[in-house]
């Protein structure tokens, strides 16, 4: 099977940037997203009270992407909201969709 | 009925026994959870109910007798939030963002405080105005308006302004409870009627189930309750009775019958917990949630629920002259 | 009661009224937003309950009176789907997995319009025969099955045929109101009655907050309306009346009452949108969504809600002689 | 009524006849399916419907009459788990965990069981003892307990013994039924008329919804038929039976009416499908699950749904000397 | 730790493929799965109307069948249906239990 | 954007676990973790009748704290519990948050 190498963006933030951080992955050139509804605790808990209520984003996207979101985020969101993110290698099918 | 036996009432009735029930659930550990669909179904039941039962009641009211109960709302609502700032910054020492987080939430309303409060009149027999439900939908949002503007001016920058306000705006209790209002307006009394068995009938049991899930979700927050220090702690109960005391007294002056400024003291003394916290993770990311949630979740809500709803009661006999 | 205030008992009604908040709700986006539970969770319980409710009443009713409106709505069931794809084929230029997969859609049925009709009748307090979710449960696959075969004399090849057959025939739609139907004919009036303050009494109310999400999803629906285009456009208005007249003429022919008839008619006139958009997305994944979703639940739905229900009632008082 | 009258009532009952809907769906292979939280909630909202009637009833019984069933309901509790333990190794050759897990699920209770006994009485007309929900709550826990300890003598060593103790106290089962009757204890039969119309009224209905979910469950258990033997088979179907014949004679002894002692036959006779198997996973996770769920479950429940009910109650009549 | 080697094949696919696209997998060699509800939008997005109701299938198995998973999957559901997969290497324990 | 390598250890477990799992990654070094409701089904299918309920729970941690919590399930869980695990490389932005 021919696959391509692209990288797999995951972003796990509080609930209520779900409407910002889909808007952000498209407008950085991401051309899909999957989303779902978690829970979480992290090392600052910033909203503690049990574990929190949060969403994970996931999007197949090319490295320069990859890197414009992470960028992205570190320089907006990490600092004041609950968020963290992670990206890794992903063999994909039909590679052209995701770029 | 003295006092004492109002108190009684009020501890004793199914809903606040339910929300203690909660508590215990969470200190005991008890894996009982309730799933997140039906809290949210829960909440999007009771705004949409308490609106239309205002709404069909409002159909039947002159605006004359309306207005000025409005009118003193809105200023709770804008006024509130200032001195809150200016307590909890001077004699709390909290950081602005903090300050104004928790002065938003101080100056915002709780729908569930106000269904319990409500469901107390009605066990004690006193009627109270069909349109209150208008005035919670008025208190919710310009207290997280102000807040905001007083944030802007201390700090600075702010993130997503504008979104926030959209936000609260178009939040979910705001569009709940006046669209509830609004299809109970129109509809009038004869259309509520024939979603009674639904909307109206079921509604205390459904509160009860609601505040089980309340008081575990209270007794989680209290873990907080060290982070927060005595001067929060203190806040969180003095403030409500200081605004139970103000609302009470300024709904008389409108014209609110007993039952009336009982409510509206205590709407005055209830702290949001829906749609403040959004608008504050949103807006003002850097106040700290333990801060706020923790107060009034974890302390202003119980004591509404519980010594709240039949102080202001009594405050509000005393005023109009019984009691 | 004259057309006009026929359309206004209809439009104040609180489920057209929530139907119309939820629409507003989607416009102004906000942050509302029903739990996947909580929408599936009252689909489960209308149909049901309309299924419970038709039984019961079926258990008294003679074969006699039963058997010539069953036979007319299978007609309406097969033959509808037809003339749709030629229409769409001829006049409209849709490929041929759209116009079988848009017929499918218009031959088939939407249970919720099917109550929201009851609802009307009842407040208009016009009688209608207790059997009639039988026809819904007839109506609802015939068509997706006509469909399917036109498509695949069409195209030859297909996916899964027997598979989406399978499906459409033990989906919930069909599950829930026949079994609904065998456990009310078999427990009988009493039976029912004794699940009546669940199933029977907060029906209309359940309905109302079922039609707030539905505001929401047809608004969303809407966003794609430019892509459908003018034709679909209009043939998701035109063509439901054509069949709503059909169904108002048969039924009144099948010996249905002036409410009978005014169902039938909306049966006919309806586009379903849940077991005809799962069958499609199995059997024509090549046909487009967006065309039949959005003629379906953007369009007719909205149309027949407000404006088709009352019009199909006025017809049928003309049929039947009266008006 | 006769015994084939009884059946009959039993069998076209709404609850019954939606379980036997359930389990069609299933075999049919319907996509038909129940949200997780739909379940969930329905479970909570049963659970805290009957504590909260049962102690609504309970303030005003004297505990006199009161002690003596409580007693042998405790007793049954307790011994029960210990036959059932020596049956299935000496008889059933099983292992010592397999054994020891599903003597754990025969020694509890299956709450819905209980109210479907309830409704059942209801609809026969016959009246049975307001106190039975406090029954379910002291039966629940005491054979899980039992038969942890059977297991740790007889197999050394046990994962997270203490843990599974204090969650099977603090369990979501225990914890709605006694802080349902908690509620319902204090604020009375005054403050559950409050809740009544969500609460009370509409619980047979929830129930029947319920059951048709339980109908999925059970059949897709039974697809493990096979793998259980005919031994466990045979298990499932007689111990309720001999528990039952117990039950009803112990509670008669105890001074229980007929339509009581005719639920705590039940109640011995039912096994636990929510306490026990969560227990049971962890502090057993050796025990097969296939065999202690298949048999409460996919057997158990349903026979005593169907036949053991109308069973029970005409050895209560006989032992009463009624019949 | 000793760990082995395998895929992780991630599949998202609109709901109502769920049971076919379990069955293939099986099929084709998986030992089991796991499955959670999400919501997504892609660069086709043939549902629209917001969000898309998906299901994200996941399974860790031998290279050999992540290739014929990968293959089927091409073959048989992209022209139509809304379903991305993608394949990327794990580290697991008891690695017997997946072969 | 530069990143660290970190390890992404998935578990799926049945969901009577949750509790005690979430306990012992973080007492075993983790800083925070993930959980979200799925479905499932395995070799072993131990509680079988349909897809089973489990939870899968995710954490980013050091390449040490990965093995500790691989070890530790493989030991405590693997043999009588529906459990199962793997590890996978990611890179993070702000990896000192993690450690
Ligand atoms: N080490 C971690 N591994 C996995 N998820 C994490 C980790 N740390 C944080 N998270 C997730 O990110 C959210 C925000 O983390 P924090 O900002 O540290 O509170 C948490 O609620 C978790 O869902
Ligand atoms: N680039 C992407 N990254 C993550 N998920 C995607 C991506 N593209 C599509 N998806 C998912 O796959 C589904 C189908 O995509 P599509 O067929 O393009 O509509 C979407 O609803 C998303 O859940
Ligand atoms: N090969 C696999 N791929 C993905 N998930 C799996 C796999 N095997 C097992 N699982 C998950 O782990 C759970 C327990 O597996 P088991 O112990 O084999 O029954 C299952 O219910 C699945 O959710
Ligand atoms: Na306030
Ligand atoms: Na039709
Ligand atoms: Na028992």
């Amino acid at each position: 099977m021919a696959t391509v190498s692209l990288k797999l963006v995951t972003v796990i933030a509080e609930a209520v940037l779900e409407e910002r951080l889909v808007r952000a992955l498209l407008d950085l050139g991401a051309k899909g997203y999957t989303l779902s509804e978690v829970r979480g605790s992290g090392a600052r808990g910033v909203r503690a009270g049990g574990p929190e209520v949060n969403v994970k984003i996931e999007t197949v996207v090319s490295p320069e992407v990859a890197d414009r979101i992470l960028a992205h985020l570190a320089e907006r969101y990490f600092a004041h909201y609950a968020v963290i993110a992670y990206a890794e290698t992903v063999e994909v099918v039909c590679g052209e969709k995701y770029t | 009925m003295d006092t004492l036996e109002l108190v009684r009432l009020n501890l004793l009735s199914p809903m606040v026994l339910a929300f203690a029930v909660g508590v215990a659930a969470s200190l005991a550990r008890s894996d009982l959870k309730f799933p997140d669909a039906l809290y949210v179904a829960l909440s999007i039941y009771l705004l949409l109910a308490i609106g239309l039962k205002g709404g069909a009641e409002l159909s039947g009211t002159p605006a004359a007798t309306v207005w000025a109960p409005l009118l003193v709302t809105l200023l709770i609502g804008t006024a509130t939030p200032v001195w809150c700032y200016a307590i909890l910054r001077r004699l709390g020492k909290l950081a602005q963002a903090d300050a104004a987080a928790i002065a938003a939430h101080y100056g915002s309303v709780s729908a569930v405080t106000f269904l319990a409060g409500l469901t107390f009149l009605q066990r004690a027999g006193v009627p109270a105005e069909g349109f209150l439900p208008a005035l919670v939908a008025v208190l919710e949002v310009p207290a997280i308006i102000v807040a905001l503007i007083i944030a802007r001016t201390a700090t600075g920058g702010m993130n997503s302004w504008a979104g926030a306000l959209r936000e609260a705006l178009a939040g979910k209790a705001v569009v709940l409870l006046t669209g509830g209002m609004f299809i109970g307006f129109l509809s009038g009394q004869e259309g509520v009627a024939q979603v009674a068995p639904f909307f109206i009938e079921p509604f205390h049991g459904a509160l009860t189930l609601f505040l089980l899930e309340m008081g575990m979700v209270a007794a989680r927050r209290l873990r907080d309750l060290a982070a927060i220090g005595p001067f929060l702690i203190g806040f969180a109960i003095v403030m409500p009775v200081l605004h139970g005391i103000l609302g009470v007294y300024l709904g008389t002056l409108a014209g609110l019958s007993v039952g009336g400024s009982t409510i509206l003291g205590l709407l005055a003394a209830s702290a949001s917990y829906i749609a403040a916290p959004a608008a504050m993770r949103i807006a003002l990311p850097q106040a700290n949630p333990a801060f706020y949630l923790t107060a009034s979740l974890g302390i202003t809500f119980p004591f509404n629920l519980t010594a709240g709803i039949p102080l202001y009661y009594a405050l509000a006999r005393l005023v109009h002259g019984g009691g």
